[in-house]
């Protein structure tokens, strides 16, 4: 086991499979001599080549779009997004081909998008989105959003293997922030199973990506509250039964995400557990995410919209009283 | 100023042996130009007896520049052929019961009562399935091109476009890709002269599709898409040259869409000139023609063909018409595929 | 009063509006001299001219952002897709363009997008699609859903007029079949405002657009359950107030659309009602939606797919007897 | 092969005197592009002392083409300019304070704290803010043309976009429907040779981007971007042919970007003699010279507008550190416009 930052673990992932199999290339913008916008692929080129590590023209939807093709011509493409942000510009590719090729025509679409998403340091509204929820309403698409190092590696390494296309979401303000022993060796971490990051018996926080440890430092604030932070890994397909075991546990839940409210995934979430757990539930589903509204710029209000360790910390208290 | 090459028609019977056909070859390229108009007849037919849910689409015009190119492609290379190019299917061998099966919604159809029209592949047969969104299957073709590039494999993709198409996004990431890096893809525009009612000065504005293919890099062609033998010797040299590392060529291929955009277009916004000129250059009976002329094609032969063609349609019909409809339980199977999926000869 | 089916009313709304407004113009696929793909601009063409009423290339992108930058410029664009389906193409333009000028650089873009959408005829994957979901989770874009020939022509007025870009959704499969009394003036129907379709007391149905008729249809199966039907009609925004008071009355609510279920807008109605209502409901909030797939092509899979009036008899006599 | 026009240097003050400038218009130009040059030096020094947050881009090498195409600009037409644009902004007259608030993320930047760097534009001067996404204000621009060209009046728009960014889709949609409808824009690429780390060759086959307007049915020039007055007089000429009904005009600016993609980079990747070369070509220095050969600029002018722009640098920066940050409560304000937000000079 060696010590790995998140953004490590996703370049041992990444290097691993390309090692082990000739199929797997990357491709992206600036990926190649740069070794990408965060250097995920730096050294990448050098060891695997040209041809396995292409420096994509400015062109996401080329690029997804190309990445079908290969993927159905047999290869095995991991492709970047220079932040998630730009990933609007191959929508159309992702929701129309990808996600419905298998399902229409019985051709499987094996294909992984990486995708630095969220906010964190000032970088505005086109620099620092978490598109996950827009992608997880589209059948045919999965979605990953790993919390630690060990998951980081091992969900891309089971997205690389999965035989349709993932949408790899990577969180920008976890890369050097956060770090953790990772095996060396090679592993794989299941799409669809939840993590119990923490046990806990009051409340239960669904939660994914870099809002964990919003919510493990809010759960610290509240020494007479007992929570259970569920790390759901993947939103879609999510682990439906591991929340509903924590809620019938804790018969009180918050919904907990760093895109904006209003249709976000969390809704999903929080409208099956109070279908599925009515009888179990103590209070209202709560949800917190950020306010209905661009991310911002300026440190003051991109504060105000990312869901802080004080707003947690106030939702937990509120359910912990109800 | 057109900057494309024009392609000049073909003459003889030995120019188009160097171009790799023997008669027998051109025979089943007359056939196959027959069986395709045949099958979207006979579609007409369905939907007007109320057979066909939906809409419905036809190639009529294109038979020659679809079966064209189809005939240059060997087994290896890859195409996304469109809803003009049901040519392109049959001469890549699928079995025209599963096109009507299709059409009629049936289990049996390439995709199961899920999708209609030709919204369908075979992929054994080298072919993938378009979507509807014109031209999004242009980047895959790319891809597959990529695939074969990395692989050092010696086989071309060939992508499809309408000229209307070439208006979108798509089309210019598509190709940019394929020129920087010179990857073995042949474009075919379906330039029909109309994007349903739209004509072509409003989708482009220079006289040529092909012109465009400067702009990225490669040679433009433009060929006369009812010419089913200069279409095949175009298409023979870009996939060749593809193949052997030349990179991408854009051949635009002129017809007429002899009918409306869709079965409820009467295209009242078409000049009836437009299609009676047009009618002349029927590409099956041109060719009909150029075979009595230059290959001696019998009145036996003709026969033989038309009729085979004609039972292979009936029993077609017959045997997609026993194609069961699919079971509402089926909907919601395969929206995600499985890692057997992945056992096919392309991911070996 | 005359009497006219959905599509007229379409027709009469914005034809009032470009007679009223020199402002505002047409673009799209076919618009011109074929009159669109169903015919709403039939005509405008020949009395307005090729200068407001423009047949676009077939670039979904080029449509959208030209409508926004003309906006800006003081125009008021009306913009046709040929299917809503291929909005996707034209995802980029809205969601990073349109939808955030306003809130980063004070920039009003009042556009309007019409898109054909909804099944029910067997127009496969993707001439069926109802995406309002996708766009009503992005912040600064409106969602417009009418059901009735007035709110037709109403909303789209309402839509013209206002200043923000609105996505008016225009379900297909009305088009014909919805005839009513529809004022020959010039008037509008607000953005936001629900429209109770029918009263009731037992169970709420939540829903727009065509399924408004399949939840009358279903209410009618059932003597003995007294059915309140909210058609929302805007779904951005979505009449939280008027869903609210009607949950308050029966105590059991419905969410029902055409749309997909997972990640659906429903799932944000149903978590909204599930935390904001907790004390007044009864039993869970329940969603009827279509299945996570494609929209099918073959008759028999496509009635799988959109909801059915035998399917929402049987979830409110489920609710009915929780 | 080149398609496009190579544009020539401009020689005598007699000649730009018919391109439209006086002497007191180029002592303003060199203005603009100190000034230019300025406030983006002044940003790189507030970035290092932590006050600006994010990340932090310049346009250091870009100030001529920049000036020079504002400069070419009426105060009715409009634009879209990005990234390495700040010469545009300073050129309409935006008050350079404010751009220091925007960059410190202040309430008084154009965008009031919502976003930053050169993701602003004071409309008032007839620009449009820039999103990130590239060049998704391209198709912007062609719609400002549109409205221009429906309501008949004698205006143009200009759109720029970096030759990265011409691999994007909207660049070939925007500039498609503008060959078509001939619309009154501009188009300015910003050809600084580097796509963060991407070298041209692996964004377009074609030797410059200019060559690719053929294919859109206008006129495409390459003009050398160090050589304000050159651009300057391009640019007049097209603004005016597009004002006049004559349609649209690609300019490809030729630069280097003389320094990263943005503050983190230290362009490794750009041959250090790549960057000596271009250092001699120095825009600011060069039209330094031209103006003291051609047009007797004297030491005493030279200091009075170097002083000039000195104290507005000082002044701003001071002006800009008075502003406050913005209150939270004002985040979740004006995601909607309200009617009032059309009453604005474009909607009378
Ligand atoms: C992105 C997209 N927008 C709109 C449509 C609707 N549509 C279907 S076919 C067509 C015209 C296509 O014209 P062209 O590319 O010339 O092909 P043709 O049908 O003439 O063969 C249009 C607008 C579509 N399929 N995809
Ligand atoms: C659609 C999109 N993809 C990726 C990016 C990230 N990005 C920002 S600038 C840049 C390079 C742009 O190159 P170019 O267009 O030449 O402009 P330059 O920065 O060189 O002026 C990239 C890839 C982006 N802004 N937009
Ligand atoms: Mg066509
Ligand atoms: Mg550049």
């Amino acid at each position: 086991m060696a010590e790995l930052t998140y953004l490590q673990a996703i370049s041992d992932g990444l290097r691993t499979e390309m090692r082990r199999d000739k199929r797997v290339f990357v491709i992206g913008e600036d990926v190649g001599v740069y070794g990408g916008a965060f250097k995920v692929t730096l050294g990448f080129q050098e060891e695997f080549g040209h041809w396995r590590v292409i420096d994509a023209p400015l062109a996401e939807t080329a690029i997804v779009g190309a990445c079908t093709g290969a993927a159905i011509m047999g290869m095995r493409p991991v492709a970047e997004m220079q932040f998630a942000d730009f990933i609007s510009c191959a929508w159309d590719q992702l929701v129309t081909v990808a996600a419905k090729q298998r399902w229409r025509a019985g051709t499987a679409v094996p294909i992984v998008v990486r995708l630095p998403s969220g906010g964190g340091f000032s970088g505005g509204p086109f620099h620092s989105q978490n598109p996950e929820s827009s992608f997880a309403h589209v059948p045919g698409l999965k979605c990953v959003c790993p919390a630690t190092p060990e998951d980081a590696k091992g969900l891309l390494i089971s997205a690389i293997e999965d035989p349709n296309p993932v949408l790899y979401f990577e969180h920008k303000h976890l890369y050097r922030r956060i770090k953790a022993e990772v095996p060396e060796e090679r592993y794989t971490v299941p799409i669809g199973k939840a993590r119990t990051h923490q046990e806990g018996d009051d409340v239960t926080v669904v939660t994914w990506g870099a809002m964990v440890y919003t919510a493990e430092e809010a759960a610290k604030q509240l020494d007479d509250v007992s929570v259970e932070i569920v790390d759901l890994r993947t939103v879609m397909p999510w682990d439906k039964a591991a929340v509903l075991e924590s809620v019938r546990k804790t018969s009180k839940v918050l919904v907990l995400h760093e895109d904006t409210r209003t249709g976000g995934f969390g809704a999903e979430i929080a409208a099956t557990i109070a279908e599925d757990a009515f009888e179990d539930l103590d209070a209202p589903v709560k949800r917190i995410a950020a306010p209905d509204t661009p991310v911002p710029f300026s440190p003051p209000l991109e504060k105000a919209f990312i869901p802080q360790v004080e707003d947690v910390a106030a939702g937990l208290r509120e359910l912990a009283e109800y | 100023m057109a900057i494309a090459r024009e392609a000049e028609p073909v003459g003889s019977l030995r120019e188009v042996r160097e171009a790799g056909l023997d008669r027998d070859d051109l025979l089943q390229v007359y056939r196959n130009m027959i069986l395709t108009r045949g099958i979207e007849e006979r579609g007409h037919i369905l939907y007007r007896q109320g057979k066909i849910p939906g809409s419905f689409y036809t190639g009529r015009g294109n038979e020659a520049a679809a079966v064209g190119v189809a005939t240059a492609m060997g087994p290896d290379d890859v195409g996304t052929p469109l809803h003009r190019d049901m040519g392109v299917h049959v001469t890549r061998g699928i079995e025209p019961w599963r096109i009507f099966a299709q059409y009629m919604g049936r289990v049996d159809g390439p995709t199961r009562g899920r999708d209609g029209n030709v919204h369908m592949a075979d992929s054994n047969l080298g072919l993938i399935a378009m979507v509807s969104h014109l031209p999004a299957m242009l980047p895959v073709a790319v891809g597959a091109a990529l695939a074969f590039r990395i692989r050092e494999e010696k086989r071309a993709a060939v992508a499809w476009f309408g000229e209307g198409a070439s208006a979108r996004g798509d089309c210019h990431e598509g190709m940019t890709l394929a020129g920087v890096r010179k990857l073995p893809v042949v474009f075919v525009c379906d330039n029909n002269q109309w994007a349903y009612s739209t004509p072509t000065h409003l989708e482009f504005a220079t006289e040529h599709v092909a012109d465009r293919a400067e702009a990225y890099g490669f040679e433009g062609i433009v060929v006369d898409g009812t010419d089913v033998l200069a279409v095949y010797r175009e298409a023979k040299r870009a996939i060749e040259k593809a193949r052997s590392g030349g990179g991408p060529t854009l051949i635009e291929s002129v017809t007429l869409r002899m009918e409306g955009h869709a079965v409820h277009d009467d295209a009242f916004y078409v000049p009836k000139q437009m299609f009676e000129e047009w009618a002349k250059a029927d590409p099956i009976e041109r060719f009909r023609s150029w075979l009595r002329e230059n290959a001696n094609m019998t009145d036996e032969e003709e026969d033989e063909i038309a009729s085979e063609v004609k039972r292979t349609l009936t029993d077609a019909l017959k045997r997609a018409d026993e194609s069961p409809l699919p079971e509402p339980s089926q909907l919601t199977e395969g929206v995600y595929a499985s890692p057997e999926d992945l056992d096919t000869p392309h991911h070996k």
